[in-house]
């Protein structure tokens, strides 16, 4: 097999130099009765030729061919060739988590970049090394802000991506943490006036999120100032870091839980995908995740270790800030190198762009007789849009004209089912967003 | 001749697999910035342009990140090439990380993972247009349930962390839906430290078994822990010290009779591929590591995906969605009563599964001889080193042998001395962190990705440092002594941490500066 | 501290830009082979299998290849993984060669040279499933002839060289139409080898004409070089020495009034490009080397690209076929009757006439910034270094700088010297080779690649080597110390030459052996 | 622009160093009035999203979709990922010509390694590091033969490639060497009889290819015995390397022209390929191209370098053994990547998989009635086949069936006007080979 670098002659050799009679002989301590007599039933074994033949078929029963409008978390953006090339490099590629740092000064650097990068992108003070994703990044931004607080009660925006709620809910519910959600006004903003004080100094944090789910932009001043009156922390979740490009870093929020996938991530069908926590110094040795840190030689030399690992589960176990121990270095290097080709001009310009074009898709939408946007707040590149018609059967209609409409709200909000959540980047051709228009147009007037 | 002598230093005559070689030296990305470099550009705007400022208004409008980098397209190549050629990989030599299971990532895999049709696909898109997505998980699902013998799977956790806190809370909604939860899981102190952090997730107290003299677990004294607050037994097998629970069917025995569970760590699935199957030994639920036994890279620490396969008694609970298929047609079913939920968000790592996938069609059944091979090198590298290395455990080892720095110690050097020696010699270092049963593990997994060939160069150089461990101990106690920075101060790093750059902290960047990592900054 | 001495010498306080860091070993891949191992396999046979024996007989059957390698994918990867980490390149640093253009390779030009509908297409297939292919030669084209100023091109050559022959076979068959090939090309004593080398088997003479004092064509004696047995000049602007040949239009002028025709090597336009057209000023017929110019990479030595650009007068005789549009439609015109024939098979390395418009589109008319940026990064490394190294000919420099070791030698300091000292410094080498009228040069462009922090960092490591050449020259004579390998014999290797691995020469080959590149062999 | 890493204050910083008042003043050598005053009229500037956006529009304009029957020198075969990988290490791809050993030793090894895989594949005893492709290895392989024997005068098959020859004609015109063709019978091999022993004496070489343009395979003894006989070289061209793999090596022969894209190269509209010549050792000081040898440093390490440049125009000037300068590195690299991927069985293997396809192809076309098959020598992977009807009008009649038909002779040889040159290689699925002769049959009956 091309995989194994053995022929049938050495691997005699070895068995001979062990002194085993047989390569079964070293399988004895498995009970005979439990050991395998036939083959197993897999497919294959298949040349990559073969494997490739596999891929490129299943590729075709895509959607390639098809405009997509959608976001909720998930967004596609330009990516460089240059990230790619580099990423690939077996010096990334097959490496293992840095302990041994002589030998691991390349992903040191690059994580310690992407802290700092990660740091200046929401205004906090430090960064970790990467979470699984958004969704456990901000589940254990909870737990944090639990510890942190010694309270065990946590307030949630229904703004906040739903499916990132479904995740604190199954971690919080053994853990003895209760989640209550608050809701939102017809800007799409949270709804502060319907968090009772009393709510909140039983409370270990305030959760939002920013650009929320319906794609509007969370004014964090009020609830971080309400939440830090009772003693609590405000936890701010963001989806689509692209608008830090342009939108002020959530600087009041105590804790930030970023997904970074935009960042040159490709979507993937869902993941792997890249979260982050970011939060004050004074919190960091509550923080969860993997940390790079600057230091010396006996020479004198700076270099980077990995450091602070008292907080993880390879040295405290039980008492660890959490069990992660492999999270998604590979894609914090994507994101790094991609932040680094953007820099401050492009990832400035390439907000603005996403910007321009969420706005000229709202206008060809309210364009559209019986289309309305119920959400009146600030939006950066996706926005919801309500329809006089179920969005399933809007949908399936734009499915034919190879267009894969906004996302049904009702999936999340049963009471929103008329209601899509559309989302366009530097990426839909303008042209794409008036085929979208026209095609609208067309249904709703049928 | 002054460079004969520069380079005996380094290359000391028993190192023969590595020398040493120029190497770039290379500052932060930060401090190469220069205003005004672009590293990308774009195509133009084809709608309107909107000005941030009046769009967003001074309540929401931000300047720019401030300090973020600028710096064109060749410096960020040449930087991190530069970085990477510091790093040590697979692709360079042998990786014997212990319990790890660093084995070759095959490239075709990353070439699929890329096609458009797959790295595309957003995971919120209508099944219709998922098909080939969702049959890959399929297909996927169906050959780690032939591998482990179980009955069903999710492919939801991406991490084998995760994996184990997905089957604890299995076990707890299982245990629940007969009325009692339980309160313990029961964990030998062999385990990896993943395993207690997530039993506290899971809402369950950890109890610590003690190994036996052999590293194993006493079936005797096991039969008093499995009491009615037991919920499960959370085992590692084959263990960290690379041994086979010799007991594995009987323990799940006891524990069935007395209500509990079997849950079984399948961290070290690389040692029982194609052989025996943890469904028919009686596991009940059980997660693996992807990212170790099906070969996909560890990029410097993730992604992975850690993948729960369980009995039929543990499927209604499984986490949403789950990937089904009728006629046909594959979907994902969210319509499911009694989940324990979401354990993340979307439909898992799916560039891991993919890759974890064409990995599995590449060997079909042949597998098999993959695990013989990653058992026959581990036993290879066990014979050739055990009159010089202590064996605290002398069970037989499977896919990893397990020494103790006992020898060593006498002389002053520990399992780390002799771990960044290796270094010298052209190797990664095994893995020193746990189990906690053995005082100064070297814990080594050659895997079946090495040929005789680098496991003789293996086993020569382990033999010349425990030599030089008894000539010159001083010399494998300031190793390594061929890399670019010598051993850092991780205490210092820890006491007062430096966890990002800032601009005050480097204000005297100048090109020089750049080089910073080789010249002394003191 | 053992360690920190061991790095001292290697890391002399004056070496910022590199230290040395530990580096793999590997052997020949012949001395890996195992039989029976494979690194490939294959779909099944879809059709009756044929037995080659039988099928071809004793006349024709092989039995199999002597001494082929037999290795592991994994092998592989790993082989050429570590060949790979012993190479200097773009990618990690300055490659100041002068005459070689040495900058960045675009990755996006690997990306699209690789499309499938591009890289896949076969040169004999019809025009009309083409057409892809034909419009990228047709636009590279109008853009080759709008940066240089003629008025067609072929794209045929694929290399400088090439370019050369194909021009001079022009020059000639146009010559011959008007009824004498002549006998002579001139060219200046400062010239590329490959000019010379051309000329004989274009079937003419060379005749040298001396560089005056300034390294320039000395426009009096310049006349009465140009007789009647003259069929044309080939010089090379900027010259050899990065000078703009000043009187370059009076010579045409000149060569055009006695019926010879200005070949121009193009070699040198990253000076020009942009700035000023060959074609306006003179130059009757020119090559570029697009894997100078235009990006495309070296790949260790090729492969290349040297279209040829001519003035109406020489197009009826271009070589075949050539590339053409009629209303949207691209063609390979074959129907040529005054051509020259064919120079190479098919139409050239379309793959790098690809890149290099990949390139030309990435600039647009912005071409001229990479110029001067280029031209400027040239005059800075002079003016910080004319003051330690000794500047032969003190002309202004375009994009490269040409000092000689003239002071250096003083004290057995030689150009080669400086070159290999440089290597400890974290730079590749400047050219040593040539031109022939600078004795010990040291041909120094940096191309419009480097940052200023890269230049700065050059010339800090030039001057500090002019310093050691001083202060210590053995130090400079005996470099480089930094690498895996020192200074190695090439007399010997030309004396007895070892062309290839044999089996004889490597029979005690164990593990051991693979590692010959560190244990002396003696 | 994101290739140029400056700012404009650096540009205005390293102007003011170099005491000039601005950029034009360091062009000022350039008289005036050439000196361009307007931008140039190109296309662009482009990102790199809209470059690759152009070469993905021309790749729609090509035979994607088509299945190609087409040999004549460029082959389709297997090409592995690994080796794709590998080549796009910048350590490869973006190094110079080796001149400086201590810092090129990766590709000097791999040369030397390519170099041994060339002379074990061809029989011969030594290789060169690379020519331009076959036809220039071809044409330079005459030339060191006249130096060899000082004689001015070529006996060429006919059944050598075509363009080949061409390539050798426009070379030879000036240099004073005569270039005489003959002809073959018909089993599609030479016809050795129809040279005369006076010509021969007179020739610095015979000039053969096998397999031949036709495909057929020459019997190299004979021609050699003839050619030494009268102090003549034999010259043996191969376009299709993989041949080797069950095909007795050229050993007769005195130098062997190799064009080696059959292993890993792909065919990319005609380039880059890989040219190589292999000799017998004695011949090696008037081979053209360079050469890697192993020697030793002062400490006695082995290592490699460029060797016996004497014979190169940068040393050697007007007397140098050929102009070649640039060769095709990058692609012998390729190449030895491959060779070392196939390995000794793998050769074999993929070389009878081919024989297998052809002779199924064969027989697919004989049943064809009114196709024959007009050469009887033996073949390997491409032969030629004769139509009831003109090329021309099967061939447009396949393209609409989205075939690209056998290679029309009469292109080359304006006699042979009913017959087309079919080639399959171990990528021609057997169900095309099925569609191709059911094509044919519906044409040539219609
Ligand atoms: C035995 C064992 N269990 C669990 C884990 C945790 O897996 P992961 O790092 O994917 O969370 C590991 C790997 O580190 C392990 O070795
Ligand atoms: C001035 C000059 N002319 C001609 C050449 C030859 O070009 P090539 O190597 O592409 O044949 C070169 C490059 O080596 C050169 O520098």
């Amino acid at each position: 097999m091309r995989y194994l670098p053995k022929s049938q002659s050495e691997r005699q050799e070895m068995l001979d130099a062990v002194g085993a009679k047989s390569i079964e002989a070293l399988f004895e301590t498995i009970p005979a009765k439990y050991r395998l007599r036939e083959a197993l039933k897999l497919p294959g074994p298949l040349s990559e030729m073969e494997i490739i033949d596999y891929f490129k078929a299943r590729a075709e029963e895509t959607s390639r061919g098809y405009t997509s409008f959608l976001g909720a978390g998930v967004y596609q953006h330009v990516r460089s060739v240059v990230t790619d090339a580099l990423v690939q490099r077996g010096e990334f590629l097959t490496s293992y988590t840095p302990y041994q740092a002589e030998i691991s000064q390349g992903t040191l650097q690059a994580i310690f970049e992407f802290q700092t990068l990660m740091a200046q992108l929401t205004g906090q003070e430090v960064a970790n090394a990467s979470m699984y994703d958004g969704s456990t990044a901000l589940t254990e931004s909870v737990l944090m802000a639990e510890r942190l607080t010694q309270r065990h009660r946590v307030l949630v925006a229904r703004t906040v991506h739903p499916e990132y709620r479904q995740v604190l809910a199954t971690y919080a519910k053994h853990l003895g943490i209760e989640v209550e959600e608050f809701g939102f006004t017809a800007s799409g903003q949270i709804d502060l006036a319907s968090i009772r004080a009393d709510a909140l100094a039983e409370s270990a944090a305030v959760v939002v999120q920013s650009p929320n789910f319906f794609g509007v932009l969370e004014a964090l001043g009020p609830v971080a100032e309400a939440a830090h009156a009772q003693g609590a922390l405000l936890i701010n979740c963001i989806t689509e870091p692209l608008s830090l490009g342009v939108v002020r870093p959530p600087e009041a929020a105590d804790i930030v839980a970023l997904e970074a996938q935009s960042f040159g991530v490709p979507s993937s069908y869902g993941g792997p995908y890249v979260g982050v926590i970011a939060t004050r110094d004074k919190f960091v040795r509550q923080m969860p995740g993997r940390l790079a840190g600057e230091t010396t030689d006996a020479a004198g030399r700076r270099g980077f270790c990995l450091t602070l690992a008292t907080r993880e589960q390879h040295i405290r176990r039980e008492k660890a800030t959490s069990n992660i121990c492999t999270n998604e270095a590979l894609y914090a290097l994507v994101v790094t190198i991609h932040l680094c080709l953007l820099g401050k001009e492009g990832l400035r310009e390439l907000a603005a762009q996403n910007l321009a074009k969420a706005r000229f898709a709202q206008e060809a939408m309210k364009a559209i007789p019986g289309v309305t946007l119920p959400f009146s707040g600030k939006i950066f590149n996706e926005f919801v849009v309500e329809f006089p018609r179920p969005m399933k059967h809007i949908n399936e209609r734009l499915l034919a004209e190879k267009i894969i409409g906004p996302l049904a709200l009702d999936r999340y909000y049963p009471e929103q089912n008329n209601r899509g959540l559309l989302c366009v980047t530097e990426v839909t051709p303008r042209a794409e967003i008036e085929r979208l228009a026209a095609a609208i147009r067309k249904i709703v007037a049928a | 001749m002054k460079d004969k002598s520069a380079r005996a230093e380094t290359e000391a005559p028993g190192i023969k697999k590595a020398g040493r070689h120029v190497s770039q030296n290379e500052g932060l990305i930060f401090e190469k910035s220069v205003t005004g470099k672009r590293g990308i550009e774009f195509p133009p705007l084809d709608v309107p342009a909107l000005d941030p400022a009046t769009a967003l208004g001074a309540e929401f409008a931000r300047g720019g990140v401030e300090g973020f980098p600028e710096v064109s397209e060749i410096e960020v190549i040449r930087h991190f090439t530069r970085l990477s050629t510091w790093n040590y990989a697979i692709d360079l030599g042998m990786y014997p990380l212990g319990s790890c299971t660093m084995k070759y990532n095959p490239r075709v895999n990353e070439f699929v993972a890329r096609l458009e049709g797959l790295a595309t696909e957003h995971p919120l898109q209508p099944d219709k247009v998922s098909q080939g997505c969702l049959r890959i998980l399929h297909d996927l699902q169906k050959c780690l349930l032939e591998i482990t013998g179980m009955d069903a799977a999710s492919l939801e956790p991406v991490a084998g962390a995760q994996g184990e806190l997905t089957g604890l809370l299995l076990i707890r909604a299982y245990l629940e839906s007969k009325g009692n939860a339980r309160r313990k899981i029961l964990i030998p102190d062999s385990a990896h430290g993943t395993n207690p952090a997530s039993v506290i997730i899971a809402g369950y107290e950890v109890e610590n078994i003690k190994s036996n003299a052999r590293g194993q677990i006493d079936i005797e004294n096991f039969r008093q822990f499995v009491t009615e607050d037991v919920a499960a037994l959370m085992i590692t097998n084959p263990s960290t010290i690379g041994v086979y629970e010799e007991n594995i069917a009987e323990i799940a025995e006891i524990l069935h009779s007395r209500g509990a569970l079997l849950y079984m760590d399948g961290a070290n699935m690389n040692a029982l591929a194609g052989i025996t199957r943890p469904g028919d030994f009686g596991v009940d639920v059980m997660h693996l590591n992807l990212h170790k036994t099906f070969s996909t890279p560890h990029g410097g620490g993730g992604p992975g995906a850690g993948p729960v396969m369980v009995k039929k008694i543990l499927e209604p609970f499984l986490p949403v969605p789950v990937v089904t298929e009728k006629n046909g047609e594959f979907a994902l079913d969210f319509n499911r009563p009694k989940s324990i939920g979401r354990v993340r968000a979307y439909c898992g790592n799916f560039g891991v599964l993919l890759r974890a996938l064409a990995y599995t069609l590449a060997y079909g059944p042949g597998i098999r001889q993959a695990t013989e091979d990653a058992v026959l090198n581990a036993n290879y590298i066990r014979k050739h080193l055990e009159d010089v290395y202590d064996l605290p455990y002398n069970l037989p080892s499977m896919h990893e042998v397990v020494f103790s720095d006992a020898r060593q110690k006498r002389h002053g050097v520990n399992t780390m001395d002799i771990a960044k020696r290796l270094i010298d010699y052209g190797f990664h270092p095994y893995t020193t962190a746990f189990p906690l049963i053995v005082s100064g593990a070297l814990m080594i997994e050659p895997t079946e990705s090495e040929s005789k060939e680098e496991c003789d160069l293996f086993i020569e150089a382990m033999r010349s440092i425990a030599a030089e461990a008894e000539t010159n101990p001083e010399l494998v106690k300031t190793a390594p002594h061929a890399t670019r920075v010598g051993r850092l101060d991780e205490v210092a790093a820890a006491r007062k941490p430096i966890l990002r750059w800032k601009p005050r902290q480097h204000l005297d960047s100048t090109p020089h500066k750049v080089t910073a990592t080789a010249v002394p900054t003191a």
